[in-house]
């Protein structure tokens, strides 16, 4: 693997949250790997840190949150420490991102017309610079990316405002906006759960049709494995605020290593292993103030032992493979 | 918004007007004692007169019969002649208004010209020095008696300091032909600069004045939904997409922030018409506010009954108007 | 803020300058009330007539010495006890250029006393003031004869209260246009009317020069003259201690250091006409009694108010006439502030421990009938003060005969014509409009009478005399001052003085 | 309209274990300390209006007229024995204060208390009964809704006269549609909860079920909202005193001392400014006090 080939690399990202009762580390030294053109899925429950880390990767982590320590390289450019108008030109022209529910995600009182409009303006470099022609291009440019999405008569429907659509119609407006300055990065931040099963399908279908198309890298952050298996070429398991596995999408579903991992994909009819039944796991996510330096999951771990009351790390586990288990250790010295 | 929808919203305030026309109605007809007696008081009134007065007033009416009668000619525009003035009272009412309404409008527009940045400036600074003083400066803002600040500010601005003047609407070397009786409107329609400068110094402390409370409910109102339009997600989205901070803060943010402060801004512009009748006393300001509280002292009934009608339905229609900027300006809001 | 005012008042003197030409000299009056209407003949008020009186003349007038002097009118005599010549002058037009004639006076004497004169079944509030006038009618071309149904002396003495108007314009603009429109003899042209803000007034430059016997005559001094309506006293005073306006009325006594202090102002003061007293339901059980009235007259310290409310700027009195009054007696018995002597009369009367009574007044009044009851309150005369509203009040104490319920009134009587007729007889005879006491005495009645009618000087003035006897020994009311009216004025005014009558006549007025 | 109107809403509290959440919202009221020093402040006042004769160092109607407009302690001319200097009329204005606290504050509560009583009442049939009952009660509060305050409580003061019972009938008059608004939301909501279900199951009355199942539930937004209208009657009383529309003269309010001051005010400034400022300082401390009482006991404006 070339550096070249490496879009994004995040390395032991820290992100806090300072709260009265302390600091939250809602993101706790988490590494990231996404290359060009492939698709990454992110999976955890939510407070698991997969929406702040990627917040934090667009540097839209907003007060009480800061990043706290790491590095961020996009593209062979260090993001931390960038100014807000370095950091602005990249938002949206390089990276961007799409919301859970497009109904809140899209501004009630501006058309969607002005929504993309806006987005083009700010980022598109080919326009024309000013005047009419940029207007017309501007225009002519969103209605191909309407277009692009899937909206049937987008010419007239640039006027009308978000919530004159469908709830399918709105998350393919909102991705067009998202893909209109062709970014070569989209994290797409649970673009289905808003949305109904058949809808999902198109929507996450279109997804992968315009990363085939366009080239661009997509990280897709979700609970539900199963649409990672569908989609995603790598997947990586968050939970409390760190990576627990990460791995090629067949491998790891096939063979996941981490007790958290086997949790999720029981929880997921589709996915569950044949002949078992289907559990939820059982217990919540920790509280993220003051951690005692252990296994995140032992509280709920089915597997727990007491020497998983101990500083974990990641471990190799199998080729392109990483999980945070202590059995794997011990599996790999018997 | 179609027209039949306006005209059917229009029909509903008609129960409305009526049930306020029984109230101010049923003010003077409860009042104790023979309202002609009253009003005419120490003034020298033939027996014609008096007579001429009741049949005004429909007072050899049965109760109900009366309230048509008061109804049919307040429609026409008839209420009745104010004794002291021995013209209708319509005509003394509307002289009074373009003083009263320029007030009113001068007092909303600082209002909201000062309430508007310092409600977002508060939130996007939150806990901010700044957010703490605009804080503080809006309870303060609804806790000051209007009469006793607008004293203190004359005291101030016009007595001691000298810089502004002490009454009126304007200075008379500045006087101009009136066109519509706005001053600010015919000084510079009439190419006076010099003229609309005093008018403007005139109006300025009795503006701010009764503008006061309004300034501190309109920032608190902008603060508190420019607090909560910034949580949402089209915010967050909007810096996704990498937009200029100005955009995000003007284009996304305030329209959507500004929905309520409009609408509450329509609504308080009705209690402005209530401080009118204080400030105007304070400031010697020749509004309808000032007329009023002067006929209640000369009893002059028919005045200030048409003077509460007026305020009331004024009131009903700026309701209205609210009704109407907060469907206008949310697009999700559909009659 | 220093710099700030420095550029305000920069940017002002420049303006001044630019408008220097085209300055014109110009007289500001701050001025308690707007007019309630431009009508001469439809109001009974004082501040209306003010205004007016400097845009309409009227057939007579009143000098410096209120002496009553011909003013439209050339010259006028008593034909009979019940006949009056005006011979009317020559030459004198109308704002709108038109010449005044006999009929127009006719015309407006007709319409203040004709029932239902002023249109549409309308009579002139003011008909009362013409008293038993019957009937007018134009002699020779310019003499206009008015008739009374009986002896009137007074007659001279109320008509400077009445202003002439046009017959053709009043035909022309009806009742309902003179409102608000001016088309009078007088010195000044009604310009505009901002109402409830000011009375602009410009120069009639045709006009006739004023009566005769009073200098200067001619036309008047100023360009302009303005009545600005400021109702709130201190901001009057600010206005003219800032040199907004030139005169003010009703300057608070409290402020006239203040403005005798400043440099550019002055304060002048003239006898008012008003005068102040406390009535005494004489039907009820307590003020019956002349010793508690006595008591009552006893317990006030007349001078410590006027020296410490009315900053001294008052006569005090022990009748119901004016010092300045005809007839007014000098000699009349003074009740002076004796306390124990209240006391003392009250046990007399049957009350060793004191009374309870209440004091009706105004609003206007409040202050000083608070101290007052004070004043009252430690002599024994435990008084607690209600105001009510004028109207309310006229209801309750004057009631022309009608049964009185309360016990004191504190109230006052104008008296502009400073003739006894106008203020005795209302206040004093059995059952009269204004007699508040509930006082009838026919002997008293009887004077009152024979004085209305009375048309030789002395005997008149005689009549009078004994009359205010027979009221001090009586004593339905306790008489206490007439104040001074006083003005604020500017040092830049001249050859103005403030008018016993009330009257703020800028005919005379410059400034510098 | 105070700031407190626009945000006083409906408000809904949790039923249920009313008890111990009324207990921590408490707790939580007396944690914020600005609000604390304002109950202190209020509680001051209206220690000063129960011993008033006590407190007061004279007579607030004596009249003195050689201590006529008589300054401040602390200027020339002033006596620490009238600390606050004198009116025209030689009166005590610190006694005046003292003594007018009393109005403010029984007009306040006796209006909040008419009004929230009333209010309380019809909202509850309103809410509960719903159908005509509602729908009259609703069009009612419409139509008084529709006239701005001032000019309501005006005009009836101007056909009622002046006077203490007048001036808390003309405020009340209007003021019960507030209490009415939040309570006929409240009970609309409530009276779908279970336990109010359950007690009608059980055949309670329709009385019992609003006194005793509904009642207790709303009280606490209706408290929250009576505090905050309480300043804002007040200041109404003392615009309508200024007017020369309230209390009879020589009682002392502070709006009439304002307006009574107003003619001295070139010269003699503490005759209006010290009764303003007492209005101020009261209005103050109870907009504070029930903004800290609503941060507290409203769970919207709790993050």
């Amino acid at each position: 693997m070339s550096q070249n080939d490496i879009l994004l690399e995040v390395e032991d990202l820290r992100t806090v949250f300072d709260t009265s009762e302390g600091a939250v580390r809602a993101v706790d030294g988490v590494d990231v790997t996404v290359r060009r053109g492939e698709c990454l899925g992110v999976v955890g429950e939510s407070g698991s840190g997969k929406s702040v880390t990627f917040s934090s990767v667009m540097g839209l982590v907003r007060a009480p949150g800061r990043i706290a320590g790491g590095r961020i390289r996009f593209d062979g450019r260090d993001l931390i420490g960038l100014g807000p108008r370095d950091m602005r030109a990249i938002r949206g022209r390089d990276i961007s991102m799409t919301m859970q529910d497009a109904l809140t995600a899209l501004n009630p009182a501006l058309t969607v017309g002005e929504q993309l409009a806006e987005m083009l303006n700010a980022h598109d470099e080919d326009l024309p610079a000013r005047g009419g022609a940029r207007r017309r291009a501007i225009r002519e440019k969103s209605v191909e990316m309407l277009r692009l999405v899937g909206i049937p008569s987008p010419d007239s429907r640039l006027g009308q405002y978000p919530h004159e659509f469908s709830g399918g119609m709105r998350q393919r407006i909102m991705i067009a906006i998202a893909l209109a300055p062709g970014p070569k990065l989209l994290i797409a931040d649970e673009p289905t759960t808003a949305l109904d099963v058949t809808i999902q399908a198109q929507v996450l279908e279109l997804i992968s049709d315009i990363r085939a198309r366009l080239g661009m890298s997509v990280v897709l952050i979700t609970h539900d494995l199963g649409v990672v298996a569908e989609h995603c070429d790598r997947v990586m398991v968050m939970y409390a605020g760190q990576v627990v596995e990460e791995g090629a999408t067949v491998d790891v579903i096939a063979n996941p290593r981490h007790p958290y991992t086997r949790g999720l994909l029981a929880s997921i009819p589709r996915l569950s292993m044949r002949g078992q039944p289907i559990r939820p796991i059982e217990g919540q996510v920790p509280n993220l103030v003051g951690l005692p330096p252990q296994c995140r999951f032992y509280s709920r771990c089915p597997e727990r032992m007491d020497s998983c009351l101990q500083t974990v790390a990641m471990r190799p586990a199998g080729p392109g493979r990483r999980a945070r288990c202590i059995a794997i250790a011990e599996e790999a010295v018997a | 918004m179609s027209l039949g929808k306006l005209t059917e919203r229009l029909l509903h305030l008609v129960p409305v007007l009526l049930g306020v026309s029984v109230i101010v109605f049923l003010m003077m007809a409860l009042t104790p004692g023979d309202p002609v007696d009253i009003m005419i008081g120490d003034q020298s009134v033939t027996p014609e007169e008096e007579q001429a007065m009741r049949e005004d007033l429909g007072l050899d009416l049965p109760v109900h019969r009366q309230f048509l009668v008061f109804l049919g000619n307040a429609v026409q525009g008839d209420f009745g002649t104010s004794f002291y003035h021995r013209r209708p009272v319509f005509d003394v009412i509307v002289e009074r208004l373009p003083a009263t309404i320029e007030l009113s409008l001068v007092a909303l527009v600082i209002a909201l010209m000062t309430a508007i940045p310092l409600g977002v400036l508060a939130a996007i600074r939150r806990n901010s020095i700044l957010d703490k003083m605009a804080t503080v400066g809006s309870l303060l803002g609804v806790s000051l008696p209007g009469f006793w600040f607008g004293i203190l500010l004359l005291m101030l601005f016009a007595v001691h300091l000298q810089l502004l003047p002490v009454s009126g609407r304007i200075g008379f070397d500045s006087e101009i032909e009136p066109i519509t009786h706005f001053l600010l409107i015919d000084t510079l329609l009439r190419g006076r600069p010099d003229a609309f400068w005093d008018a403007l110094k005139h109006i300025l402390l009795p503006a701010i004045t009764l503008g006061l409370p309004m300034t501190a409910i309109l920032m608190r109102v902008t603060r508190t939904s420019m607090l909560e339009v910034m949580r949402q997600d089209y915010i967050v989205f909007a810096e996704a997409k990498g937009l200029r901070r100005g955009r995000i803060l003007f284009r996304h943010a305030l329209k959507n922030a500004l929905i309520p402060t409009v609408s509450v801004a329509a609504i308080e512009t009705g209690s402005l018409l209530g401080g009118n009748m204080i400030v105007e006393t304070v400031f010697g300001w020749p509004g309808l506010g000032r007329l009023v509280v002067e006929s209640v002292f000369l009893r002059n009934y028919p005045l200030v009954q048409a003077a509460v009608l007026f305020y009331a339905v004024t009131y009903v229609l700026l309701n209205f108007i609210a009704d109407l900027l907060y469907t206008t300006l949310n697009p999700r809001v559909k009659l | 803020m220093v710099k700030l005012k420095r550029i305000l008042f920069a940017s002002a003197t420049a303006l001044a300058l630019s408008l220097t030409a085209a300055q014109a000299a110009e007289l500001r009056v701050g001025f308690t009330l707007d007019a309630h209407t431009l009508d001469p003949a439809n109001h009974r008020n004082r501040e209306t007539e003010t205004i007016i009186r400097n845009m309409y003349d009227g057939l007579l007038t009143r000098d410096g010495e209120m002496k009553v002097v011909p003013e439209i009118a050339e010259a006028f005599v008593m034909v009979s006890p019940t006949v009056y010549d005006f011979r009317i002058r020559e030459g004198i037009t109308f704002h709108d250029g038109s010449p005044l004639t006999a009929e127009d006076v006719r015309f407006t004497l007709e319409r203040l006393t004709a029932e239902g004169a002023m249109g549409e079944g309308q009579t002139s509030p003011r008909k009362s003031l013409l008293g038993p006038l019957q009937s007018v009618e134009v002699r020779d071309g310019n003499t206009v004869r008015i008739t009374l149904s009986e002896p009137w002396p007074i007659l001279p003495a109320m008509l400077p209260f009445q202003e002439v108007v046009s017959k053709a314009f009043v035909e022309k603009v009806g009742t309902q246009g003179l409102a608000t429109q001016v088309n009078g003899t007088g010195p000044f042209k009604l310009v505009a009317w901002r109402k409830g803000d000011a009375i602009i007034m410009e120069r009639f430059d045709d006009y006739y020069g004023g009566a005769a016997s009073i200098e200067p005559v001619g036309k008047a001094c100023v360009d302009r003259a303005i009545f600005k309506i400021i109702p709130e006293s201190a901001s009057r005073v600010a206005a003219l201690l800032s040199g907004d306006v030139d005169i003010i009325n009703e300057l608070p006594p409290f402020s006239v250091e203040q403005v005798k202090n400043n440099p550019g102002t002055d304060v002048m003061t003239v006898n008012g006409t008003r005068s102040f007293f406390i009535a005494m339901n004489m039907e009820g059980e307590l003020f019956g009694d002349a010793k508690v009235r006595r008591a009552a007259a006893h317990a006030i310290d007349k001078d410590l108010i006027i020296d410490r409310i009315l900053g001294g700027n008052a006569a005090r009195i022990e009748g119901i006439l004016s010092p300045d009054a005809f007839a007014a007696s000098t000699d009349l018995p003074r009740y002076e502030y004796d306390p124990d002597k209240a006391r003392a009369l009250l046990a007399e009367a049957g009350y060793p421990d004191g009374i309870d009574v209440t004091m009706d007044t105004v609003g206007a009044y409040k202050d000083i009938a608070e101290a007052v009851a004070s004043l009252l309150t430690k002599a024994g005369i435990r008084t607690r003060v209600a105001v009510g509203e004028g109207a309310q009040m006229t209801q309750k104490w004057r009631t022309k005969g009608g049964p009185k319920s309360g016990d004191m009134y504190f109230t006052s009587w104008g008296n502009g014509s400073l003739d006894p007729f106008d203020i005795f007889t209302p206040t004093h005879r059995t059952n009269d409009r204004g007699n508040s006491a509930g006082y009838a005495n026919p002997e008293l009645d009887r004077l009152l009478d024979e004085a209305a009618v009375e048309l030789d000087t002395e005997k008149r003035a005689a009549l009078y005399r004994k009359a205010e006897q027979m009221v001090n020994a009586d004593l339905p009311y306790v008489y206490l001052w007439v104040p001074q009216d006083i003005y604020g004025v500017s040092k830049r005014l001249k050859g103005w003085r403030p008018s016993a009558d009330s009257r703020i006549n800028l005919h005379d007025a410059c400034v510098d | 309209m105070t700031v407190a109107d626009i945000d006083a809403g409906p408000v809904a509290v949790a039923s249920g274990a009313g008890q111990t959440i009324f207990r921590r919202n408490l707790a939580r009221f007396a944690a914020n300390r600005l609000a604390m020093a304002s109950v202190a402040v209020v509680f001051l006042f209206v220690l000063l209006a129960i011993f008033a004769p006590w407190i007061a160092p004279h007579d607030p109607n004596e009249t003195d007229l050689f201590r006529r407009l008589q300054p401040p302690a602390w200027q020339a001319g002033g006596e620490w024995s009238y600390l606050l200097g004198c009116d025209a009329l030689g009166r005590d204005i610190l006694s005046r204060i003292i003594y007018g606290s009393r109005i403010s504050i029984f007009i306040g509560a006796a209006v909040i208390f008419v009004a929230t009583t009333v209010g309380i009442a019809a909202g509850l049939a309103a809410g509960y009964f719903r159908g005509w009952v509602d729908v009259t009660i609703s069009r009612l509060v419409d139509i008084l809704l529709s006239f701005p305050y001032l000019i309501f409580a005006i005009g009836l003061m101007a056909m009622m006269g002046p006077g203490l019972v007048n001036i808390i009938l003309a405020l009340a008059y209007k003021e019960w549609v507030i209490p009415c608004r939040v309570v006929r939301g409240e009970t609309l909501a409530t009276r779908e909860l279970e336990y109010v279900e359950a007690a009608r199951a059980l055949g309670a009355s329709s009385a019992h079920i609003m006194a005793r199942e509904i009642l207790p539930n709303i009280l606490s937004p209706v408290i929250v909202v009576s505090t905050i209208r309480i300043a804002h009657v007040i200041i109404l009383e003392a615009s309508l005193s200024f007017l020369g529309l309230g209390v009879q003269p020589p009682t002392a309010s502070w709006g009439s001392m304002v307006a009574d001051g107003r003619a001295f005010i070139l010269g003699a400034w503490w005759v209006s400014t010290f009764p303003g400022l007492a209005i101020l300082l009261l209005v103050l401390a109870i907009n504070v006090a029930s903004q800290g009482l609503r941060d507290a006991f409203d769970p919207r404006f709790q993050e």
